[in-house]
């Protein structure tokens, strides 16, 4: 019991991790098709993985609705949402333009999914304004730092801001689309760079503990 | 006989660029075009080009130094014994040098001395298969005039077996990995020292007020897939925060959008809760599927911490834009919040509306930091080795190219360049 | 007292913020404020330049790639280069590689062809999606009729006035390409350092900070930059449009967050030391 | 489409975006109902993407004989056993196999691109000091010290004190400097799409739409007024009740 359920997943892992591995290194055509087989594979397994989600989702609503549990109303919108979209991809085979015509996918998608997922965007920007004035305080040099990063790019990249710079600044010599591009060219770039940097050496150390199966967390315990 | 055309195309050139040199090009045009044509254009190879899957051949010939800059070359290929001819490629005669072929020092010999022209015959001919052979010819033009052509070669292409032009990959990967082996057989059991970490202090404290409070805690792990190393982490962390919430018998919620991360969740909760010794208190619904969709999730994680108003909020694993979404309306209700994400680009976001943030690699430490774990403590040091590597080879390779620069070796600077390139 | 006071505004119910944004933004939409900066962009001034001194009858080709994520940044662009174009009297092709573009395609040749009396099939066609930019992009270095042999409604290109002497790059005299997508790196790598097509582009103000290095290397003659690209080229052809009220829009959110952030922690610094 | 369908598609997308943005004023019924509605829009939307993924590479290949493709197809399905508690290992072999695939892809490529390039990046300006002026040299120089104090800010068994602390520090405002330049740099791309949602919503408020943004926002506000009367009574009740 413990070959099938434990040691043939981790040689599944180091098998598949190690040839994906040396894709990388093998330019030979085998090579080259094992890694499109590969992709194709992994589309194919989470495309299975997001059906998971769905039957867990259609799961939890169910429930709820059949036990008339708290807010169970608004679980049916959870259904009518989802026909509103799976109806029309149906009937216009999946297709979100005939010609120039929009089809009743393409309707459902710019009249029903767009706005709900632009809006849900959008309101990004009120809480841009709202962290602005509740969070960003200057309690040390570092925040302080930070803020004046934040100023100069968020006065920089519009007119008025600019018109601001010029009447209170101007005398510096320096236009403030100068100063951005310096912020952005030159100490951005090593800060993110030192964050790449690091990143990539974790990942890289983590895959490898999980090739190797030292890392084995995410299969459980027995 | 060939000689003398040679040197008739020599003279040519010559006094096309004295027509230049002096305004006057229009004579020696005329001069060209009423020549006979095609000197032969000798030294030209064709070979598989190397280190590629095929469908390739790389075509050298010596620069001519009497070129002009009217002159231009313009390379033919084809599939067929006879005629069939394809414009495989065309430039001026100061392009494609063999500097201009982009592979190290340690795979390929370059000079501005020759040409080194790369024909992707797939272009021209769809699929290839190796061993096929093709012809091809260069030509030599004088605006626009022929004045040389090669005789015709044979090459055909091969699937090659090794990129030997990412050797440094290679050697960079083995040396993380051989460090890696020796840091991990060697895990002490007493574990080893790393650094405070400051957001991970503050988790206790975070409990803590939940319990008090008599309010839930939420356990975000992000938008990220399980084989992404911020995922990976933070489901560390998630076994780590629920050992403590069912210690001290609070209330935790996940919410889930990836379904594997999901499954993996549970799994890690279970055995949290069992190893605090609380197995009656674990509850499937701990961990709920929201959405596979970025913003629907954020709709609904917002909509469901603003009505249960949790005591803490952790924020741990891979985001984008929902960051602050999520984030602020977490500080509306005025959680304490702990973020923790390797996607810079929305670290801003957390760093402002959280109380506590683990920045990139932080958040990858934090599962060693809080298991105390050997194994995963001496992961760390390999971590840190490929630091010092990447300080060290900054300071020498800065060095060493700016001194490079100043006494102008140009060779040894492109070496240092050639090495830290990824191809 | 005071410190009263300014606890209260610090303590401010955030949605008096939202509303205070939402005022603004709306505001800007329905009255716009003309406010432009009177420093154009070199990009920008270069893509205008660029663009005005094609002779006029000349081809372009204009690929527009934006969804309705990226439109508001982008259809501004998209318009006040369209404009410019037919007031040049350029012949203009569209074409798209994005399938969510289609409809706001037509949406903006719906309106700016009748500003300037354009005919469709005479002074301007829209050619029909592609999905695989990369094959179009080498196709049309020899034929473009290989796969454009049709405009978008099935009718016949090759027939067409606007078509008259167009086979390939070398009879293009710029592309424009205004996108949210990574196909601006494509036609640059593709096509403008290929075939020696002058190249222009038009991207999101958050990407625009990466093309530095095609504008060194004139990959590129002139790129515009977000809604400010849009709003600078509309000052340049003089017609206001989305971009100039949009920028205003911007303008005017943008110098709300930094006073924001600034009365805040000014109000916090008297709170802890005064 | 025929226009009766095109201004309902206006009615409804101008709700949606209203009843979303109703959750900045507070929760209510009719953010639930959005919020709901896009829980099962955003799954409808992502179902007919991967069903067409399924049918591409699975259905087709499988009516001209492939039958190759069963095997991921298996490992797919494994993943569908998590609902099945007794068999419920078996979903281990498909994400035992999405963790290899994941890590194998990654290794090379984090070497490449953010390691290896990212040091050539910082060490290349250098090749070029002759051309270079003061300042250029300058920045040079403070990009390649600002990457090495980050990397000891990020140094986990060394005790950040003495020497050691001074330069983490100084790692800490390089990074200060990036997430303010980050946050700065995003402000312009959020207000543009909110300025586009309005945008929408004003196109909405026109004849040709039915006025459908001024109705349904009287509508809510309304609503919200009502409601908060309503409700105030009701506490004022409960409070003479107790």
């Amino acid at each position: 019991m413990k070959l099938i359920k434990k040691t043939i997943p981790l040689a599944i892992v180091f098998v598949f991790g190690i040839l994906t591995l040396l894709t990388y290194y093998v330019p030979h055509k085998h090579s080259v098709d094992f890694l499109e087989t590969m992709n194709k594979w992994e589309n194919i397994v989470t495309a299975f993985a997001f059906f998971l989600g769905l039957i867990s989702l259609f799961y939890a609503h169910s429930t709820k609705i059949s036990r008339k549990a708290d807010g169970w109303g608004y679980s049916l919108f959870v259904f009518v949402g989802f026909l509103a979209i799976i109806i029309p991809a149906y009937i216009s085979k999946g297709k979100n333009m005939n010609g120039a015509e929009l089809t009743w996918m393409g309707w459902a998608f710019q009249y029903i999914y767009n706005p709900l997922s632009a809006t849900m965007f959008a309101v990004l920007a009120f809480y841009i304004v709202s962290t602005a004035y509740k969070s960003f305080r200057i309690k040390s040099l570092q925040a302080f730092v930070l803020f004046v990063a934040a100023m100069f790019l968020i006065l920089g990249n519009v007119p008025l801001g600019q018109i601001i710079w010029d009447k209170m600044l101007g005398w510096t010599g320096y236009n403030i689309s100068q100063v951005v591009d310096w912020i952005m060219h030159v100490p951005a770039v090593a800060g993110k760079r030192g964050i790449m940097i690091g990143i990539s050496i974790g990942a890289v150390v983590t895959a490898l503990k999980i090739i190797f199966g030292i890392e084995r967390q995410y299969l459980g315990k027995d | 006989m060939i000689k003398h055309k040679v040197f008739l195309t020599l003279f040519l050139s010559l006094s096309a660029v004295c027509g230049l040199f002096a305004a006057k090009p229009a004579p020696a045009a005329k001069k060209a075009a009423s020549l006979p044509p095609a000197a032969v254009l000798g030294g030209v190879t064709a070979a598989d080009m190397p280190y590629d899957v095929g469908g390739a051949v790389l075509l050298r010939w010596a620069v001519n130094p009497s070129d002009t800059p009217a002159t231009t070359y313009t390379v033919y290929a084809s599939s067929l014994q006879a005629g069939g001819w394809v414009e495989a490629e065309s430039f001026a005669s100061t392009a494609k040098t063999g500097k201009d072929i982009d592979l190290p020092f340690w795979a390929w010999d370059g000079s501005a001395s020759e040409h080194a022209v790369k024909i992707e015959l797939t272009n021209f001919f769809g699929e290839i298969k190796d061993g096929d052979v093709f012809h091809f010819k260069v030509a030599a033009l004088e605006n626009g005039k022929l004045v040389a052509e090669s005789l015709p070669l044979d090459a055909s292409t091969t699937s090659n077996w090794f990129r030997l032009d990412r050797l440094n990959n290679v050697v960079m990967l083995l040396l993380v990995t051989i460090v890696f082996f020796w840091a991990v057989s060697h895990a002490k059991r007493k574990g080893l020292f790393i650094r405070r970490i400051a957001g991970l202090d503050a988790i206790d404290e975070a409990i803590g007020r939940a319990t008090e409070m008599g309010k839930p805690i939420y356990y975000v792990p992000g938008i990220g897939d399980m084989t992404m190393v911020s995922t990976i982490a933070s489901t560390f962390i998630l076994g780590e925060v629920a050992k403590k919430v069912a210690q001290y018998d609070t209330t935790i919620k996940v919410p889930h959008y990836n379904p594997v991360v999901m499954t993996v969740s549970k799994e890690v909760v279970k055995q949290a809760f069992l190893e605090a010794g609380r197995p009656d208190s674990f509850r499937e619904d701990i961990n709920q599927f929201i959405s596979s969709d970025q913003f629907s999730y954020a709709a609904s994680v917002d909509g469901m911490i603003s009505r249960e108003k949790p005591a803490a909020c952790f924020f741990m694993g891979y985001f984008m834009a929902e960051s602050l979404l999520l984030a602020e309306v977490g500080a509306t209700t005025g959680a304490i919040q702990i973020a923790g994400t390797d996607s810079e680009s929305q670290l801003p976001f957390f760093f402002t509306a959280c109380d506590y943030t683990l920045i990139g690699e932080e958040l990858y430490a934090a599962g060693a930091y809080l298991s105390k774990d050997p194994m995963l403590q001496s992961a760390l040091k390999a971590q840190d080795f490929g630091k010092l590597v990447v300080m060290i080879s900054v300071a020498l390779g800065v060095i060493l190219t700016a001194v490079g620069a100043l006494m102008k070796w140009g060779a040894f600077t492109q070496t240092i360049a050639d090495l830290f390139k990824a191809y | 007292m005071l410190k009263d006071k300014l606890n209260a505004v610090l303590k401010i119910d955030r949605r008096w913020i939202f509303l205070a944004l939402t005022v603004v933004l709306f505001g800007a939409i329905i009255h716009p404020l003309g406010l432009l900066s009177k420093n154009i962009a070199r990009d920008t001034q270069n893509a205008y330049e660029f663009m005005d001194k094609i002779p006029a009858g000349s081809f372009i080709l204009l690929d527009l790639d934006y969804d309705p994520s990226t439109a508001p940044e982008l259809s501004p662009q998209a318009m006040a280069v369209a404009r410019h174009a037919f007031r040049n009297n350029l012949r203009v092709g569209v074409v798209t590689y994005s399938a969510g573009a289609t409809g706001l395609i037509e949406q903006l040749f719906a309106v700016v062809p009748g500003e300037f009396k354009k005919e469709y099939g005479k002074d301007y066609v829209i050619l029909p999606y592609q999905p695989n930019a990369v094959a179009v992009m080498t196709q049309m270095a020899s034929d473009l009729y290989g796969i454009y042999d049709k405009d978008k409604d099935g009718k016949d290109t090759r027939s067409m006035p606007v078509m008259k002497g167009i086979q390939n790059y070398k009879n293009i005299s710029l592309v424009v390409c205004i996108a949210g997508t990574s196909i601006t790196d494509i036609w640059v790598a593709y096509v403008g350092d290929k075939y020696n097509v002058p190249f222009i582009a038009g991207v999101t103000a958050i990407s625009q900070p990466g093309y530095g290095p095609y504008l060194q290397k004139k990959q590129m003659r002139g790129l515009l930059g977000g809604m400010k690209g849009a709003a600078e080229y509309e000052h340049l052809i003089k017609t206001p449009g989305k971009g100039s009220s949009g920028i205003d829009a911007l303008s005017l959110a943008h110098v709300m967050v930094a006073a924001l952030i600034i009365v805040s922690n000014i109000a916090m610094v008297i709170l802890k030391y005064l | 489409m025929s226009h009766t369908v095109l201004i309902a598609g206006a009615w409804i997308s101008a709700g949606l975006t209203i009843f979303l943005f109703s959750f900045l004023y507070k929760d209510n019924p009719f953010f639930k109902i959005a919020e709901h509605l896009y829980l099962g829009a955003g799954m409808g939307w992502w179902c007919q993407i991967y069903f067409g993924v399924l049918q591409e590479k699975v259905w087709t290949p499988l009516t001209h004989h492939e039958w190759l493709v069963l095997l991921p197809a298996l490992l797919g399905l494994s993943l569908i056993t998590q609902f099945i508690p007794k068999i419920s290992w078996l979903s281990r072999y498909g994400f035992t196999f999405l963790m290899g695939y994941g890590s194998g892809l990654a290794i090379p490529a984090g070497l490449a691109t953010d390691f290896i390039n990212q040091i050539g990046g910082t060490i290349q300006p250098f090749a070029n000091l002759a051309g270079m002026t003061a300042f250029t040299l300058f920045n040079s120089v403070l990009m390649a010290v600002g990457v090495i104090c980050v990397l000891i800010y990020f140094f986990f068994s060394l005790e950040h004190k003495g020497a050691i602390k001074k330069v983490s520090n100084v790692g800490i405002y390089f990074l200060m400097i990036y997430f303010g330049a980050a946050f700065g740099n995003t402000v312009m791309a959020r207000f543009s799409l909110l300025y586009g949602r309005f945008d929408s919503l004003y196109t909405f408020s026109g004849k040709q739409y039915l006025y459908a943004t001024q109705v349904i926002l009287i509508a809510m506000v309304t609503y919200f007024i009502l409601h908060g009367f309503l409700t105030r009574n009701k506490a004022d009740q409960d409070e003479e009740a107790a």
